[in-house]
């Protein structure tokens, strides 16, 4: 199988469609057409795409949860909540593990055990088994946009079911759903599965309705180097635009290094633009997403309403247009509706307290962004060549060849070379470079970096290092210090 | 001594692969033989390394709250399939949400778990306690 | 009366510390020798000033709450359990308001009816009633240093009875104990009282213990400019050194906007120091304490712990030595020990995750800071003149005149002239300037910062704006701003 | 119309004096008269002001935690002093630490005030209420 990043025909595309819709019964339920006109029918403000250009335009940082129940009647209560008890100004549904994995039988189970047990025994909400209508009667009973979070390399039929279900935003991408989610899905085929999620949404686009689309940006969430998940972004979203998707929203995982952080949002940004343009989608429109700290979080709730505050004043200093909210039960499970509130109020006191600060144009910034920046165009500039031109062949390449690399992934497509670590400001960078094709300044200044950390922790740069940083935020810190500098 | 094998992966349809690493790096550096399955191992999976390589415990990670679905007859396979004592440790996130810990060990010491380990446990604690439970002092 | 700033004598402190004594039959307690041997006996890691030293030099921000309760077995409960569970690096003993106003036949009141009801019905711990033993049973209970934190007028003999009790460091000055908390109280009068404090501490100095002291940073704690509150703790730092006082640790009340909460340290810390090297007292140290927000606070607690990590945060990245700690019950009452740790711990998280990050150098502060510096030479050169080079003299005199004059204060003697208001990014500027003898240039930048929220706003510069800002932070924001532009 | 007079005033030792600055604008703002003694009012005080201004109602502020203490009595000296009936309002954070309003209230009604306000309470409520209990429209 060859996947080229050129539009899907209508003759293949719809081919594939009768099939996709017969894996579960309730694909039956989709209808294109009367889709169109139900998704013509929700009102602006309820629209995710028009939220997020207001916003835009206004300069604020949008709220968002994460959440998701086995229970439909449950998920709207939770979603309700959320809303109001929440503050939350875009909603989620957050879809379980085993329709991420098309396991819609043992999604079902889950159902019925719910019901049995009265509490959730899924990790999120099953879509595909409750169908369209089910997922109407959802996006209609809330006063917010909503969109569809998940993690599923093969997501034709969830989007599906989705977007004729009245959701109006649609996250996930062909590499950010497979890489970080997966062990065994290949590149060729979660890109070329998640072609008919982003030409289905041409389609809806073509037909006058637009969706959002988001590309998963925090990756592993662990210890990702900015200028890795902003490749990933800028490609899936040349991707997504040339299926024809005209509303982007590109992500990033916060690190935990103010200067870094702003840096991030502000080179994702502008070369996203960059490319897109480049390549022609200059009617494309593009926001920006932060997400709260990804990785393992602390135990205790005070210390994590802590690390998510500094995520939501991160986000507002950096002007992202959202930012997705962590709890204070993050490190413990699924959280409760109160738990998920209060994360979120804790989130919109700063987004609202902060919206009049911004640190996008301090000269720190714009250095690290510069930096991030360079690298990236290694990077891309490498995918491009690779697939002389084709960033979908280009990727597959640059996956083998681990150009493009990203830290902790299950998949087995992901080479593992990389290994990030902090510098001693708490910045990542990488201390195994792997085949990213830095160039030699780069290289060094990655280098330079770590053995200012290492000269002051009086150690040598290891992997140790690594697994001191992973545990870091959990235990209170941001670098991982042996126990003689903490 | 002879090094104790043990076998550790993360079970189901789960991809949190981050614990994973790092636990295995740590027992290889305790001294243990290490069989790292990684992530989305099945029962049948870890059953069939344990035979293979005549491990002395299974160490099942399970971080995305399916874990007591996933966990759910895996001593009896372990039982028909001829490992009979071997001790089955559980931990990481292995319930959905905040939940009671008492009640959860309850559940997993009923399934036939060895011992079943909260959120947030210190490697130093699963090394010293896979010590013990292995007769290594 | 007639206060001057010049060390009192033997004769005259002796004289007044023989009647200072009586006022409570508590005063008998008090022999200055053994007290001497009692400080000496306390080891070198429970002694604020030392513990202090070594975080500025490892660059570090410890944690302090604010504690105090009406029996003393509970407050020392209290106490050790925000040491362990609150990870509490400095303790206080906050006191109660009758004792604060030498009211000690209520304070004992406050204590027997604290018995019978078994809730303490004193917002504080009341030190004067205990007397000298009892004190020392609570600061040798503990682990860490022990500071008193209060808002006494006169404090003579609180001070006398807390430093015989073990008590290492103590809080308050003749300007900012009296102007934000008192009605009545001349200046002459509590000059001349905390004189006397810091004339007792400069005797326990020269007899080898040395005791840290602490003029109260944030005064009233709602929307103090920084060139205010700065100038009053440069004038009571050289009002205490000229008695002795050989550690001195400054103050500020965060107001929200990063780089002015930053620059306000920064100027605090070079100022204070070039008044002290001016004026020979090169030996005293200085060391600075940042406070987390301390006007009106919001209801909801997650929203509670925002803005106390926020204001965690900012005390990290101005790299001030301590930061005073709120709790998620601030806008409610007196907290609970658990929701005391809670706001402890929270800030824990953030000054260990942050403690790599500094802001200090970064043009944007370095600029305010100078800011803060001019406005502050302004208002220190005119109160030099007007008390032809005495400090005392012309704190009086400026307060009179208007020339330092504190925002809210409830204080007869404060001109109440000055009103202040948040620019369009949440710095606190002056919307009346009073008679602060600002130049012209500076008149005109605070002027232009109003005009420019106004403009943004849509209405004039006002008072309605001052409004506005007070309950801001409260109902979720910084800038109050009209509903219009919310 | 006529203007109602209210006395308003921080009771006892607290100096919380940003609050009574902005009720007392807000207050003037409503058409009230008012008679504003500030931060640190006695009881007395309070009733010799209200004597004098021939007030309509009095409007106790406490903010630092001893309320109950210093608002103790009040009701029985305007007995005495001859204002029987006057409307007396108490708020602000009236009680040492958080706790449940309702029984706070309880205590408060039983010491003779006519209605107390729970921390955070809005001017617009105040000034609803004070209208109703006035009966002015
Ligand atoms: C990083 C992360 C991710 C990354 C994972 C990237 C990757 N491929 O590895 C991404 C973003 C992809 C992800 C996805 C999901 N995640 Co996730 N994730 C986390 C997070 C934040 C950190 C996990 C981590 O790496 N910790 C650091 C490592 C070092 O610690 P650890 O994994 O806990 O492992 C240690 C210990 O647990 C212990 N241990 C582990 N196993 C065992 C076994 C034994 C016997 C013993 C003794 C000890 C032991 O030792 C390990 C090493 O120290 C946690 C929350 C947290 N902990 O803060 C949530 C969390 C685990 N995720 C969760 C969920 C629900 C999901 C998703 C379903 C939904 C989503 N949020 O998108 C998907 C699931 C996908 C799937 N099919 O598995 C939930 C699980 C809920 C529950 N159990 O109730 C958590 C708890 C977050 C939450 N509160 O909701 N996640
Ligand atoms: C600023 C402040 C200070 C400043 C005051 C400066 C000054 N002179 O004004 C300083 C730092 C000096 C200070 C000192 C103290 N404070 Co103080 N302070 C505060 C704080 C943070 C804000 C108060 C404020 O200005 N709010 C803004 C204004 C607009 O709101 P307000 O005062 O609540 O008033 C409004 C409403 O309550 C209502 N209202 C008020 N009265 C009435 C009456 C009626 C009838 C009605 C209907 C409504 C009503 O309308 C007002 C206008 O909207 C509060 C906590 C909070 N609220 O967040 C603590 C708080 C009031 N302080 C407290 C304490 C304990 C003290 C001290 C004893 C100890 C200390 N922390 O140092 C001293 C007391 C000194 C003394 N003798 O009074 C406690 C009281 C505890 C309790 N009741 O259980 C509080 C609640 C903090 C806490 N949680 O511990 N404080």
């Amino acid at each position: 199988m060859e996947v080229k990043n050129i539009k899907l025909s209508d003759d293949k595309f719809f081919a594939e469609r009768k099939e996709i819709l017969e894996h579960w019964p309730t694909g039956k339920g989709v209808d294109f057409n009367s889709a169109v006109e139900y998704q013509k029918s929700i009102p602006q403000e309820k629209r995710f795409g028009d939220k997020l250009q207001m916003a835009k335009k206004e300069g604020i940082t949008l709220i968002q949860p994460r959440a998701g129940v086995a229970l439909y009647d449950e998920h709207i209560k939770l979603l309700q909540y959320l809303e109001t008890e929440g503050e939350a100004d875009l909603l989620p549904t957050t879809v379980d593990s085993y329709t991420r994995l098309n396991r819609y039988t043992e999604a079902q189970t889950g159902i019925e055990k719910s019901k049995e047990s009265g509490r959730s025994m899924l990790n999120g909400f099953p879509i595909v088994n409750y169908g369209v209508d089910i997922c109407r009667t959802v996006t209609s009973a809330l006063k917010s946009p909503v969109q569809v979070r998940h993690g599923t390399p093969d997501a034709r039929l969830l989007t599906e079911i989705s977007i004729a279900g009245g959701f109006t935003s649609y996250e996930g991408g062909g590499i950010s759903y497979n890489i970080p989610y997966s062990k065994n899905h290949s590149l060729e085929k979660t890109i070329a599965h998640w072609q008919y999620a982003d030409r289905l949404i041409g389609l809806y686009e073509e037909a006058g309705v637009s969706i959002n689309r988001e590309p998963f940006g925090p990756l592993t969430g662990t210890l990702v180097a900015p200028c890795i998940s902003n490749s990933v972004a800028v490609i899936e979203s040349l991707l997504a635009a040339t299926q024809g998707v005209k509303d982007i929203t590109v992500g990033y995982g916060q690190c935990g290094n103010l200067i870094q952080d702003v840096a991030a949002i502000k080179s994702l940004t502008e070369v996203t633009r960059e490319y897109l343009d480049k390549f022609g989608f200059t009617d494309v429109k593009v926001t920006t997403v932060f997400h709260q700290w990804m990785g393992g979080f602390p135990q205790d709730e005070s210390k994590a309403f802590a690390v998510i505050s500094w995520g939501a004043a991160a986000a507002v200093l950096a002007k992202a247009t959202k930012v997705i909210v962590k709890t204070p039960h993050e490190a413990m499970g699924v959280p409760t509706k109160e738990a998920n509130a209060a994360g979120l109020r804790a989130t919109k006191q700063l987004t609202s307290m902060l919206k009049d600060q911004s640190f996008t144009n301090i000269p720190a910034v714009i250095m690290e962004s510069d930096i991030i920046k360079q690298e990236m165009k290694c990077i891309l500039d490498k995918v491009e060549e690779l697939g002389k031109g084709d960033y979908a062949l280009g990727t597959i390449a640059a996956f083998q060849a681990g150009i493009i690399d990203i830290p902790f992934a299950p998949s087995k497509f992901n080479a593992g070379k990389v290994m990030p670590a902090r510098d001693n400001t708490g910045a990542v960078r990488l201390l195994e470079v792997g085949n990213i094709p830095f160039s030699e300044d780069l290289k060094v200044f990655h280098r330079q970096k770590l053995e200012e950390r290492a000269a002051y922790e009086k150690r040598t740069v290891s992997f140790q290092m690594v697994i001191d940083d992973v545990y870091a935020i959990g235990k209170g810190f941001l670098v991982g210090r042996p126990n003689s500098t903490k | 001594m002879e090094k104790k094998t043990i076998v550790t992966g993360v079970i189901g349809a789960d991809v949190h692969a981050v614990g994973n690493k790092i636990l295995a790096f740590a027992l290889d550096q305790a001294g243990f033989n290490v069989v790292n399955l990684g992530v989305m191992v099945s029962q049948e999976e870890f059953i069939a390394a344990a035979i293979e390589t005549n491990a002395d415990a299974i160490l099942v990670s399970s971080l995305y709250g399916h874990g007591e679905i996933d966990c759910n007859g895996l001593r009896e396979k372990c039982n028909e399939a001829g490992l009979k004592d071997i001790p089955l440790l559980a931990g990481g996130n292995i319930v959905v949400g905040k939940q009671e810990f008492s009640e959860v060990e309850k559940r997993f010491i009923a399934m036939g778990f060895t011992k079943v380990y909260p959120p947030g446990t210190q490697i130093e604690t699963t090394i010293a306690d896979l010590n013990e439970i292995l007769g290594i002092k």
